[in-house]
């Protein structure tokens, strides 16, 4: 016995919320992008929880899935981040607010 | 509870020999590599600390602990200090999955020889080679030095680079074992080790395993000759022991690696198990050093030429071959 | 046995039918954009292998009696599924020989056409992406796997359409298509929305049976039965969106070939054969399938007679013959709507490829001119272009005459005649306009016009690149030709084919019948001879004549031209204008106040729309955020 | 309670704890090392609740790539130097009242998920379970997937390509 599945989606809740705030709040592309990941891995935590409460490999094999994705949101983003930073001197989300 | 106790004094017992087994090996394997290195080049190598030097690596250690701690200015200091810790502390993590021999039996209960027999040991080793990544970037950047910025940036991209080719040169040899765990795969090459089944595996491995442990010919995170000692520029006394403890325990472990996924792990005829393992890991130790003494250093585009278009291909090319193979052969 | 051989061959042959074009779109792509000769030879090789499946499987499903299904699963979350796979019955198998075999002429003919174009690698490989889109399409074992790839013969037919981009026409021409269909698809989208809603499943087998009937309501069928024409409206230029059809001409004219007479547009008609049973539920969708039918073919004709470009005409045509098709399907006649499909695939992807050769050769599409600069003096294309143009009026023994007569069958088996007698006018005006472009294209006004361009047209002919080109866009037209020639004398094997192992059910002939049948090729041979006698005529140098021998017709075409350009404005007005009314209101503000005002006001513009445009990812981030919040809030509390 | 239950809580802790450190501070390289603790923290939970495979590619994918080129990143353009506008409090003070909400939501839903009362048991998927049942079941997912990691390899080869011959790009396009 570990512990209620409550807590475990408790835990991710909070995470999540972080993870929001990150996203939301700082104003830095790279944060921004941290905050999406943290989400990520809430969401990750909350399916592994769940896959144990129900006994199915459903919900892990989800979290496989979303590992993959979040590789390649990540490689993608990073490399688009960079480039703008290149064009725009700058990571705060607002410095970009010119149309080519 | 008798049980636990028992379990857990077994586990401290197996840590702790590890523990020393690693370290002397280590510092022995300076030597070796000293001396060996001298014989190729034609000197004698360490001689004056012992018969044939072979104190000579404690009098390193006492040198090493005496030596002034300095960290720079305008260093982080936290992160200064843990970065070495971090390169060691991995390494050291990594070999506990490497299986030292067949199951004992001790006071009537089997004790399996090795810290932990993990159904994922093989990623586990991975898994801690790349969080070894950090203490080499985390350290380069903490020394706030143009050098060792530079070292790090291209540590971390060559370790990287070459984890890829590391971890899928090692596919066939899990399909061909059927499962993650070292004991599994010391089990599976009970009749023939695996390198006379995956040569070419075998060979991306070791050339990956040298990249990994940033050895010559692939040593540009500290090539002396552009950056001073790239990553490790600033580091002094112990913390620089540390990094240079972290770099021959990192020899050891991929020699052990080599050895249970390659070499049949501690199986062979006469001798003991144990010795078995440690013969087998020598060999590549000595090959490693054999290497570093006859070929030059590549180039910064060439390494990253070697890993990307030549052993990744190569090591994908394999992964789909024995694939196939093992398809067409099933019934 | 072929049994055994077939269920072991099927699946390959489709997935190397449907995966052949894409292989070859990714490894253009990639790698060989730089070498058009490779890409044009690994784009056809691919095709060539669709094509060579596509004939494979009919062959060995000739007697089918069960639809074969392989699905794999997609998605599975408790028990709600999406499965993802290849539905094979006649229907399927016979679009997909369609498209394999009519993208495999229009690739070989455009080796000649496109020859020397700066973006010929491109043109294959969106060619390639084009025939994957398509043939998926037809082999979709679900309707949300159709809608898939729906939206991606939207797509490639937009980057076929646009692909001359410097070209401000033609980019203007691939958002129009691109806009409208995706109207259309909007509609459809959310009738599969509704039946996904309560049926729970898309499966296209299960969605006319009797699952459909017991979750839905009539008229909860009828309203997404209705919804999902909305997306055949779109696709096969129907009604209200049909303008978007003849501007699409502005592409190359193989893409026209392919993209809007045989295969695109047909994907809609396609479509609804496919979800036949489902339609058939509900008797007034039907009505209103038909009567938009009606309209556009109706429609479309008039518009055909008085154009003067002979792309627009095929163009014209193409919407009303599928507006035919739609009629053919709404009135219950399953097999001759698919037939025509069949036959119309074949004739009109001819008389595209036709003009396609007076284009490349004289670099003009209006047929007087063309008509005046020797136009018939490219024997290969006129002489095929009169077969398709036969074919198209529904005359004796080609392909078009049997299909139109199984679709008047179909008609006149309603008990309202408006429907048959709507269809027979749309047969003369059709045999007219055809002949009228044949005529005006063979005999041309004044002999010394024609003399003058024979020399020029001959002398182009010494040159040993015309002549190879010529040769390469030729060929495809014989066949095409042929198969004109003698499709029409397969229906009832077809017939047999699409009905798999059961006996086809025999169109029972009444009196009535028989008279709308004979009525059509009356009909049919009076169009010609209308065409006839307003254009043939001019052989004999009397130019005008036309006008003077029977003022009142003339008058009527005036009138009837008049007519078509209200309609078209209207249409332009409603939909264009529809979509751009907040810009042009704009645009008017603007350009009536003072320069002063008008600077102020653009600059009160642009700093409106600048916050539209701001990066402001964040504060979108923080209101999805309230949303999820306040939603979540809402359902569980 | 268990010696299991201790662990997850001691974990919990530490997860939280570590990304909450992480997402408030200054300097993104301590961001990073802090989050490469909590994903850590979060391999380890893995393993408490049966996942051994998820567990280890949760430390070899997220700490050991994805964070490792955040970390490339930041100390290649040099992050660090450059200053983060902090907006004043009154601006963050609905964001703070809004994520409340959003967290009190949350904490209610998870509460309210059915079977959430019920403790979990100690069940372990090996990887060969896990294997077989993601590839019998979802092997066409995996397809889509990796078709996924090639789009995005020739995503970030193109993307790296503009940054070197931009001038030579942007005239051709």
């Amino acid at each position: 016995m570990i512990a209620p599945f409550s807590h475990v989606l408790a835990l991710a809740a909070v995470v999540f919320t972080l993870g929001a705030y990150c996203a939301v709040a700082r104003r830095n592309l790279i944060m921004m992008v941290l905050g999406v990941e943290i989400m990520i891995n809430a969401a990750c935590i909350a399916l592994v929880g769940a896959s144990l409460r129900w006994g199915s490999l459903e919900g892990q094999s989800f979290v496989l899935f979303i590992l993959a994705v979040a590789a390649t949101e990540v490689s993608v983003g990073l490399a688009i981040i960079v480039y703008a930073f290149r064009r725009a001197g700058s990571f705060d989300p607002d410095a970009y607010n010119s149309l080519k | 509870m008798l049980t636990w106790i028992a379990g857990f004094i077994v586990l401290v017992v197996k840590l702790v020999a590890i523990l020393f087994f690693l370290l002397m090996a280590a510092a022995y394997l300076v030597w070796v590599e000293r001396k060996f290195l001298a014989r190729l080049q034609l000197r004698y190598g360490p001689n004056r600390a012992g018969k044939f030097g072979l104190l000579q690596p404690l009098a390193d250690v006492v040198k090493m602990l005496t030596k002034e701690d300095v960290v720079p200015d305008g260093a982080d200091r936290v992160i200064f200090r843990l970065a070495p810790a971090v390169v060691a502390g991995t390494a050291f993590l990594m070999f506990a999955v490497v299986p030292l021999g067949r199951d004992l039996t001790l006071f009537g209960r089997s004790v399996p020889l090795v810290v932990t027999d993990l159904n994922v040991g093989l990623l586990f080793a991975f898994a801690m080679s790349s969080l070894g990544v950090y203490g080499i970037a985390l350290g380069g950047w903490a020394s706030n030095s143009k050098y060792a910025l530079l070292g790090s940036i291209r540590g971390a991209a060559q370790m990287i680079s070459y984890e890829l080719s590391l971890g899928l040169s090692i596919v066939p040899i899990v399909m061909l074992a059927g499962s993650f765990s070292m004991v599994d795969i010391v089990n599976a090459q009970k009749g023939l080790p695996f390198i006379f089944v995956q040569p070419l595996a075998f060979v991306i491995f070791v050339i990956s395993a040298m990249a990994e442990t940033k050895r010559i010919p692939f040593d540009l995170p500290e090539a002396e000759n552009e950056l001073n000692a790239g990553y490790h520029t600033e580091y002094s006394g112990m913390r620089f022991g540390l990094f240079f403890l972290g770099e021959y325990v990192t020899m050891m472990v991929f020699g052990g690696l080599v050895a249970v996924l390659f070499l049949g792990g501690w199986r062979g005829p006469w001798l003991p198990p144990f010795v078995w393992l440690v013969i087998k890991i020598l060999l590549v130790a000595v090959f490693m050093i054999w290497v570093r003494g006859t070929l030059p250093r590549v180039r910064w585009d060439q390494l990253m030429t070697i890993g990307w278009k030549a052993l990744l291909p190569l090591a994908l090319l394999n992964v789909i071959v024995t694939g196939a193979l093992g398809l067409i052969m099933s019934p | 046995m072929t049994a055994f051989w077939s269920d072991h061959a099927t699946l390959p042959a489709i997935v190397l039918a449907t995966f052949a074009p894409f292989a070859a779109f990714f490894a253009i792509m990639l790698f060989t954009r730089g070498r058009p000769r490779l890409s044009a030879r690994l784009s056809i090789g691919a095709i060539s292998v669709s094509l060579a499946c596509a004939l494979y499987l009919p062959c060995v499903h000739w007697r089918m009696e069960q639809p074969l299904e392989y699905t794999a699963q997609w998605i599975a979350s408790g028990s709600f599924s999406i499965p993802f796979g290849f539905l094979v019955d006649p229907l399927s198998l016979l679009m997909l020989t369609i498209v394999a075999a009519i993208s495999f002429l229009v690739q070989m003919y455009s080796l000649g056409y496109m020859a020397g174009d700066p973006g010929f690698s491109r043109y294959y490989a969106f060619m390639s992406l084009f025939a994957w889109a398509m043939m998926s399409l037809t082999v979709a074992s679900t309707v949300l796997q159709l809608f898939i790839f729906w939206e991606l013969v939207g797509l490639s037919s937009y980057l076929l359409i646009g692909f001359w981009f410097e070209k401000f026409s033609a980019t203007q021409a691939g958002k129009k298509a691109f806009v409208m269909t995706r109207v259309g698809d909007a509609s459809f989208y959310i009738g599969l929305l509704l039946v996904l809603l309560h049926m729970g499943n898309l499966d296209i087998l299960e969605l006319g049976g009797p699952k459909a009937t017991e979750s839905m309501s009539p008229g909860f069928i009828t309203l997404a039965a209705l919804l999902v024409f909305g997306g055949i409206v779109g696709k096969s230029a129907q009604f209200p969106l049909l303008t978007w059809l003849p501007d699409a001409m502005e592409g190359p004219t193989p893409v026209s070939a392919l993209l809007h007479s045989a295969t695109m547009v047909a994907a809609g008609v396609y479509l609804f054969a496919r979800l036949f049973p489902f339609f058939s539920l509900s008797s007034t969708a039907m009505t209103v399938i038909l009567a938009v039918g009606t309209i556009s073919m109706l429609l479309a004709s008039t518009m055909a007679m008085v154009s003067r470009d002979i792309k627009r005409v095929w163009a014209y045509s193409t919407i009303s013959q599928l507006g035919l098709m739609i009629m053919a399907l709404a009135a219950g006649g399953w097999f001759a709507g698919v037939f025509h499909l069949t036959t119309h695939a074949g004739f009109k992807a001819l008389l595209f490829l036709c003009s396609g050769v007076f284009l490349h050769t004289y670099e003009t599409g209006d047929i007087f001119e063309l008509s005046a600069r020797g136009g018939r003096n490219l024997k290969i294309p006129a002489l095929t272009l009169a077969v398709g143009a036969a074919a198209l009026s529904g005359l004796p023994p080609f392909s078009g005459y049997f299909s139109k007569g199984a679709v008047m069958g179909a008609l006149s088996g309603l008990t309202n005649p408006i429907w048959a007698l709507a269809a027979l006018v749309g047969v003369l005006l059709t045999a007219y306009y055809s002949f009228r472009v044949v005529f005006v294209i063979f005999f041309p006004g004044s002999g010394v016009a024609e003399s003058s361009v024979h020399s020029h047209a001959a002398g182009e002919g010494h040159e040993g690149g015309h002549a190879e080109t010529y040769r390469a866009m030729a060929w495809p037209l014989l066949v095409l030709a042929g198969v004109t020639l003698i499709l029409g004398f397969f229906e009832a094997p077809l017939r047999g084919f699409l009905f798999g192992g059961a006996t086809a059910p025999e169109a029972h002939e009444s009196v009535y019948a028989l008279m709308v049948h004979y009525a059509a090729i009356g009909l049919g041979l009076l169009g010609v001879a209308a065409a006839w006698v307003e254009f043939g005529w001019s052989r004999a140098k009397r130019v005008g004549l036309v006008e003077r021998w029977s003022p009142a017709l003339a008058n009527l075409f005036a009138e009837r031209w008049f007519l078509d350009h209200f309609y078209r404005a209207f249409m332009e007005s409603v939909i264009d204008k529809g979509f751009a009314s907040l810009a042009h209101w704009n645009d008017r503000r603007v350009i009536d106040g003072t320069i002063d005002g008008a600077g102020r006001r653009t600059i009160d513009a642009g700093r409106r729309t600048a916050l539209w445009h701001l990066g402001a990812i964040q504060r979108r981030l923080l209101t999805t955020f309230a949303v999820v919040a306040f939603l979540a809030l809402y359902f569980f509390l | 309670m268990t010696l299991y239950g201790f662990l997850f809580y001691i974990v919990a802790a530490i997860i939280i704890g570590s990304t909450a450190m992480a997402v408030t501070r200054r300097n993104l390289v301590h961001v990073v090392i802090y989050l490469v603790l909590s994903f850590f923290g979060t391999a380890m939970l893995f393993y408490l609740l049966g996942a051994p495979m998820l567990a280890v590619l949760e430390v070899i994918i997220y700490a050991g790539a994805i964070m490792v080129l955040f970390l490339f990143v930041i100390m290649m353009i040099r992050v660090d130097s450059l200053e983060e506008v902090i907006p004043p409090f009154r601006q963050r003070l609905p964001a703070m009242l809004l994520g409340g909400l959003y967290l009190g939501c949350a904490l209610l839903m998870a509460r309210g998920t059915p079977g959430a009362g019920a403790s979990l048991p100690l069940l372990t998927a090996s990887p060969k379970e896990l294997a077989l049942y993601v590839f019998g079941e979802h092997w066409f997912t995996i397809e889509l997937v990796s078709l996924l990691l090639l789009a995005a390899l020739m995503g970030v080869l193109n993307l790296g390509r503009m940054k070197a011959d931009e001038a030579g790009k942007e005239k051709s396009a």
